[in-house]
């Protein structure tokens, strides 16, 4: 049987997968892309050193090294059930049960939306969307294109889809409503591009930053330019928002409104962006279909992006078995991912193996290396995810503590 | 034309690819091995690829990455797939979902 | 001051239609629930009205009944519960089934039921996806659907026209009596309501509440697991479950099917109905495994292959969830709708097992006969609880 | 925004106009919400709608977004066909 089960072949669950089978244990991961590598896939930035970050590049690193350490991958499989068992997991898939020891979920993120009229019409695609056509499969969604969002996620992706000859018109907001909220109110949207200033990933970010250096996010947000700042010839407009998407069977532009610094709609001044595909980047949240069905308990984290598997910071949950890893704890880079499945796949084999005093500093050099990650993060998702990480750790060790004694009192 | 990244700055150039061809709603596109229904089609242009089985409305892809089930298509005579997840192969049938009414009958 | 004529506990199919019922006919009406409407059971159930899954007698009589009581409420309320008048099919697999089903239908025609045998080649003609081995089947056209959770929030918005008051999360913490034994008033988490007469809907949870007024109530959990399909064409017109389905139900009918390990072990048969939305509903299963409603893999397996043994097309169909839900089962397999001797102003309205939403119309109507003391619309000494007293005497 | 034209349940086509209109009338939960517009009840599960559906009922209710999942997960986690799930071997699984 096997030892360990990853579903998912991001950076969270090869690591895992790596770190396990350098144990001894015998894993298998599986992916429903018909490519390894999850989200490393699309990503493709500049790092402040020049160096350019080629998440197509590590995912085939990390795939390699899997190989080598005699982990089976399989792709193209889908998980649609699991079930807890006498001797740990039976996990169905769209190929047949497969039986396991223990069990990682390694399944990521995914895209929230901000829905618009008109955002079901062929042509308007998620940003991620776009990010996977063109650096994964080499394919433009089209010639032109207005991005809806600017945000961290979004500008970086703007970048990667100029590089692909997209001509990207602009990246406006959408309308503060009750889902966009925030990512509508040009005052709030500067605040965050702002934090990103010093630690941001390439170039491009950069120089978004740099305006609002020396004020506040009010005030940057109140003289930002009507036009946008245009960087490498991409303007960002944050007080211009998407009212609809428009077309006939197709998508083909955006009309827009400019808005106060506050988000309010400022009459007379709607606009037709023309493009030949638009894309949504509402951010993303963990996908805990999986972890709800194995029958983890949650906490709502706004900071890590939604609703979380209670987990421990060695990546056990309190159900027995069953570990998780990577964005599906919380949104982060991949980087930290990859640092968490080390995490997580150590922790498996020593709780397989049993413990022993080189095992347990593995696990130590390895939760050291998740913190200095984290710490030296280009991309922060979210302000507040260290605290938001310390105070799920706490409460599941509370958990943890409370069904000891549970137990002690039976 | 193709909407294919052929030369990219950081990436480099496509490797070449074997050219196969495929069949959508009767008419033959031409793919690359390795594409998704969903790339290959995108390459040639085509986004959409059904209709929203009560209201008619054509749908394409949305997330890309089998999340959405929003690009699902029907490969062969029955079975149903997710164009952005399942690759291409040489002959390959693609056909659009179309809307029903009640009763039974396409739209 | 909190004070109703009646405080109804259970916002389920069965306490909606109570409520309604007694808020139409003037009562003063206090609905408690612990979670939403339709939070339990009602949400988890299939969506139909039959008459042809009863036995001959008095649960034939009211299911008919409460059909066309539907009727009328699906004209007479401005809220839209998706009600239709489908019919329903039995399928027999074999010909020994052909004949228990004949002997079957020959009763509830000489009880006056339109019921009837339709052979192998009007079983296609009526439904033409079925698999064309199967020897024939009972064909009623009364038996009718309507999408269970909308009849409940419909009960609730057309009682609140008559004043009803609805108390949603609110858990009842205990149910307190005076002096001379009668109720006097419900205590939940939240307030404490005073009445003098107490309807305990509470479907599976009934005993629990019985347990606070100091009497014992047979009603367990039964569960049961349904898939959904995605939206389709009209793979059928109509409920069609195969005759086996009569065996899963009653235990005390001796038939063994030639089935898999799978579909026996978990007691499963054969069911599909249409929706308004035109998703498919399949089933069933019966199973005693207490409060748990979690979905069984080897239940969904085993509803799937025996769902594809009588309807080939759905093998290429795609099921998009599925989910469990607990029947109110007793005993006997004939609800309780009675007010408790021992317990004066103590009324129960339950253990309909999987009838719940066949009979909610009917069991709101009668249980406003008995508080108000008009006559029954049937005789319905064989659903008083003192049967249970009786039972224990016997045993005793 | 025009809430009539904005779809949030994309599977049933449930525009934010019925969804926030039903939670105003009812003040309703997600979950109840869901039964009774239908929205986060189609093909996909309310993958792509639950967040948006989550946000709107939070809102309009002036509640926190409660820790419990409020539209719960229900395998199968990916549609399968009843072939598939049936146990026939061939080639027929739904992606």
């Amino acid at each position: 049987m096997i030892d360990l089960l990853v579903v998912g072949a991001g950076p969270a669950g090869l690591s895992a997968a790596i770190a396990a089978a350098e144990q001894g244990l015998k894993v298998k991961v599986l992916d429903e892309f018909p490519k390894v590598g999850g989200r490393l896939l699309g990503q493709l930035h500049q790092e402040p050193s020049g160096e350019w970050w080629n998440g197509i590049e590590m995912g085939e690193k990390l795939h390699q090294k899997a190989r080598l350490e005699g982990v089976n991958i399989q792709c193209e499989v889908s998980v649609s059930d699991i079930s807890r068992t006498d001797f740990g997991w039976s996990v169905y898939t769209s190929v047949g049960m497969i039986k396991a020891k223990n069990l990682l979920l390694a399944t990521g993120a995914s895209e929230t939306a901000i829905p618009l009229p008109g955002w079901t019409l062929p042509g308007a695609i998620s940003i991620g969307a776009a990010q996977v056509m063109g650096n994964v499969h080499r394919v433009k969604p089209g010639n032109s294109c207005v991005i809806i969002g600017a945000n961290v996620l979004s500008i970086a992706i703007a970048n990667e889809l100029m590089l692909c000859g997209v001509k990207v018109k602009e990246i406006i907001i959408p309308e503060t409503g009750p889902v966009a909220k925030d990512a509508g109110v040009p005052e709030k949207v500067m605040a965050s591009l702002m934090r990103l200033t010093h630690l941001a990933p390439n170039a491009f970010l950069r120089q978004a930053g740099k305006f609002g250096k020396f004020v506040s996010p009010k005030v940057a947000a109140q003289f930002f330019p009507k036009n946008g700042i245009r960087v490498l010839g991409i303007p960002i407009r944050v007080k211009k928002a998407a009212i609809e998407i428009i077309g006939e069977g197709q998508a083909t532009g955006v009309r827009t409104v400019a808005v106060t610094p506050d988000g309010k709609r400022i009459q007379g001044t709607e606009q037709v962006t023309e493009a030949d595909f638009v894309c949504i980047a509402g951010g993303l949240a963990p996908m805990s279909e999986l972890a709800s069905i194995a029958g983890c308990s949650f906490k709502y984290v706004e900071e890590l992006g939604g609703h979380i598997p209670l987990h421990s910071e060695r990546m056990e949950t309190a159900v027995p078995g069953l570990y998780v890893a990577g964005n599906i704890t919380g949104v982060e880079s991949a980087k930290v991912a990859m640092a968490q499945g080390k995490v997580a796949g150590l922790t498996v084999a020593f709780n397989t193996n049993g413990a022993s005093k080189k095992t347990e500093m593995l696990v130590k050099c390895a939760l050291d290396d998740v913190r200095k990650t984290r710490a030296n993060a280009l991309i922060e998702f979210q302000p507040g995810i260290v605290e938001a990480r310390e105070r799920i750790y706490v409460q599941f060790e509370q958990e943890r503590i409370a069904v000891k004694q549970a137990i002690t009192v039976s | 034309m193709t909407m294919r990244v052929v030369n990219h700055p950081v990436l480099g150039k496509l490797p070449e690819q074997n050219r196969i061809t495929i069949r959508f709603n009767g008419q033959p596109y031409e793919a690359y091995e390795g594409d998704t229904i969903a790339s290959a089609l995108m390459a040639q242009g085509v986004k959409t690829l059904r209709k929203h089985e009560m209201s008619g409305e054509g749908r394409g892809i949305y997330c890309n990455i089998g999340h959405c089930f929003e690009c699902r298509v029907q490969v062969g005579d029955r079975k149903v797939v997710r164009a952005c997840l399942t690759p291409v192969s040489e002959g390959i049938e693609i056909h659009s979902l179309t809307a029903f009414v009640k009763g039974g009958q396409t739209k | 001051m909190n004070s109703f004529d009646v405080v109804v506990v259970g916002a389920g199919i069965i306490g909606c239609s109570v409520s309604y019922h007694l808020s139409k006919a003037g009562y003063s009406v206090a609905l408690v629930e612990k979670g939403d409407i339709a939070h339990g059971t009602s949400s988890r159930c299939d969506a139909v009205a039959l008459i042809c899954d009863k036995k001959p007698g008095i649960d034939t009589e009211i299911g008919f009944k409460s059909i066309q009581l539907y009727k009328e409420l699906a004209k007479e309320f401005s809220f839209d519960f998706e009600f239709s008048t489908r019919g329903s099919l039995y399928v027999c697999e074999t010909e020994q089934e052909l004949e228990i089903a004949s002997g079957y239908v020959a009763e509830q025609r000489a009880d006056g039921y339109d019921m009837k045998m339709v052979d192998q080649k009007e079983l296609l003609e009526i439904e033409p996806y079925l698999a064309k081995d199967l020897k024939g089947g009972i064909w009623t056209e009364v038996d009718s659907t309507m999408n269970p959770y909308l009849v409940c929030f419909a009960f609730v918005e057309e009682a609140k026209k008559y004043g009803l008051k609805l108390f949603t999360h609110h858990e009842v913490k205990g149910v307190t009596k005076g002096p001379d034994g009668r109720v006097q008033s419900v205590i939940t988490d939240r307030t404490t309501l005073h009445t003098n007469r107490v309807v305990n809907c509470a479907g599976v949870w009934a005993a629990k509440l019985g347990q606070m007024v100091g009497i014992d109530i047979p009603i367990q959990p039964r569960k049961g697991m349904v898939l959904i399909s995605e939206k389709t064409k009209p793979v059928v017109s109509q409920k069609v479950h195969e005759f086996g389905y009569m065996l899963s139900k009653f235990e005390d009918i001796k038939y063994k099917r030639n089935v898999s390990k799978l579909v026996e072990e978990n007691n499963i048969a054969f069911t599909i109905e249409p929706t308004e939305a035109d998703n498919f509903l399949l089933g069933g299963h019966r199973a005693f495994k207490g409060y748990d409603i979690s979905s069984e893999n080897d239940v969904i397996r085993g509803i799937a292959e025996r769902a594809i043994r009588f309807l080939p097309i759905l093998k290429d169909i795609s099921c998009i969830r599925a989910y469990a839900g607990i029947r109110p089962w007793v005993p006997d397999h004939l609800p309780i709708v009675s007010e408790v001797e021992e317990v004066p102003g103590f009324y129960i309205a339950g253990g309909h097992e999987g009838d719940g939403i066949s009979m909610a119309p009917i069991t709101g109507r009668m249980i406003t006969q008995l508080i108000s003391g008009e006559e029954t619309d049937f005789n319905i000494d064989r659903l008083n609880f003192s049967r249970y007293k009786q039972l224990e005497r016997v045993s005793s | 925004m025009s809430d009539e034209k904005t779809i949030v349940c994309r599977c049933e086509e449930i525009s934010f106009q019925t969804i926030s209109d039903t939670v105003r009338e009812y003040s309703c939960s997600s979950r109840e919400v869901k039964l009774r517009t239908r929205a986060g009840m189609g093909y996909c599960g309310g993958r792509t709608c639950r967040h948006m559906i989550d946000t709107i009922v939070a809102g309009i209710n002036q509640e926190p977004i409660a820790d419990e999942i409020q539209l719960s997960y229900r395998p199968p986690a990916r549609p399968l066909t009843f072939g598939v799930l049936g146990g026939m071997q061939h080639d027929n699984e739904s992606r």
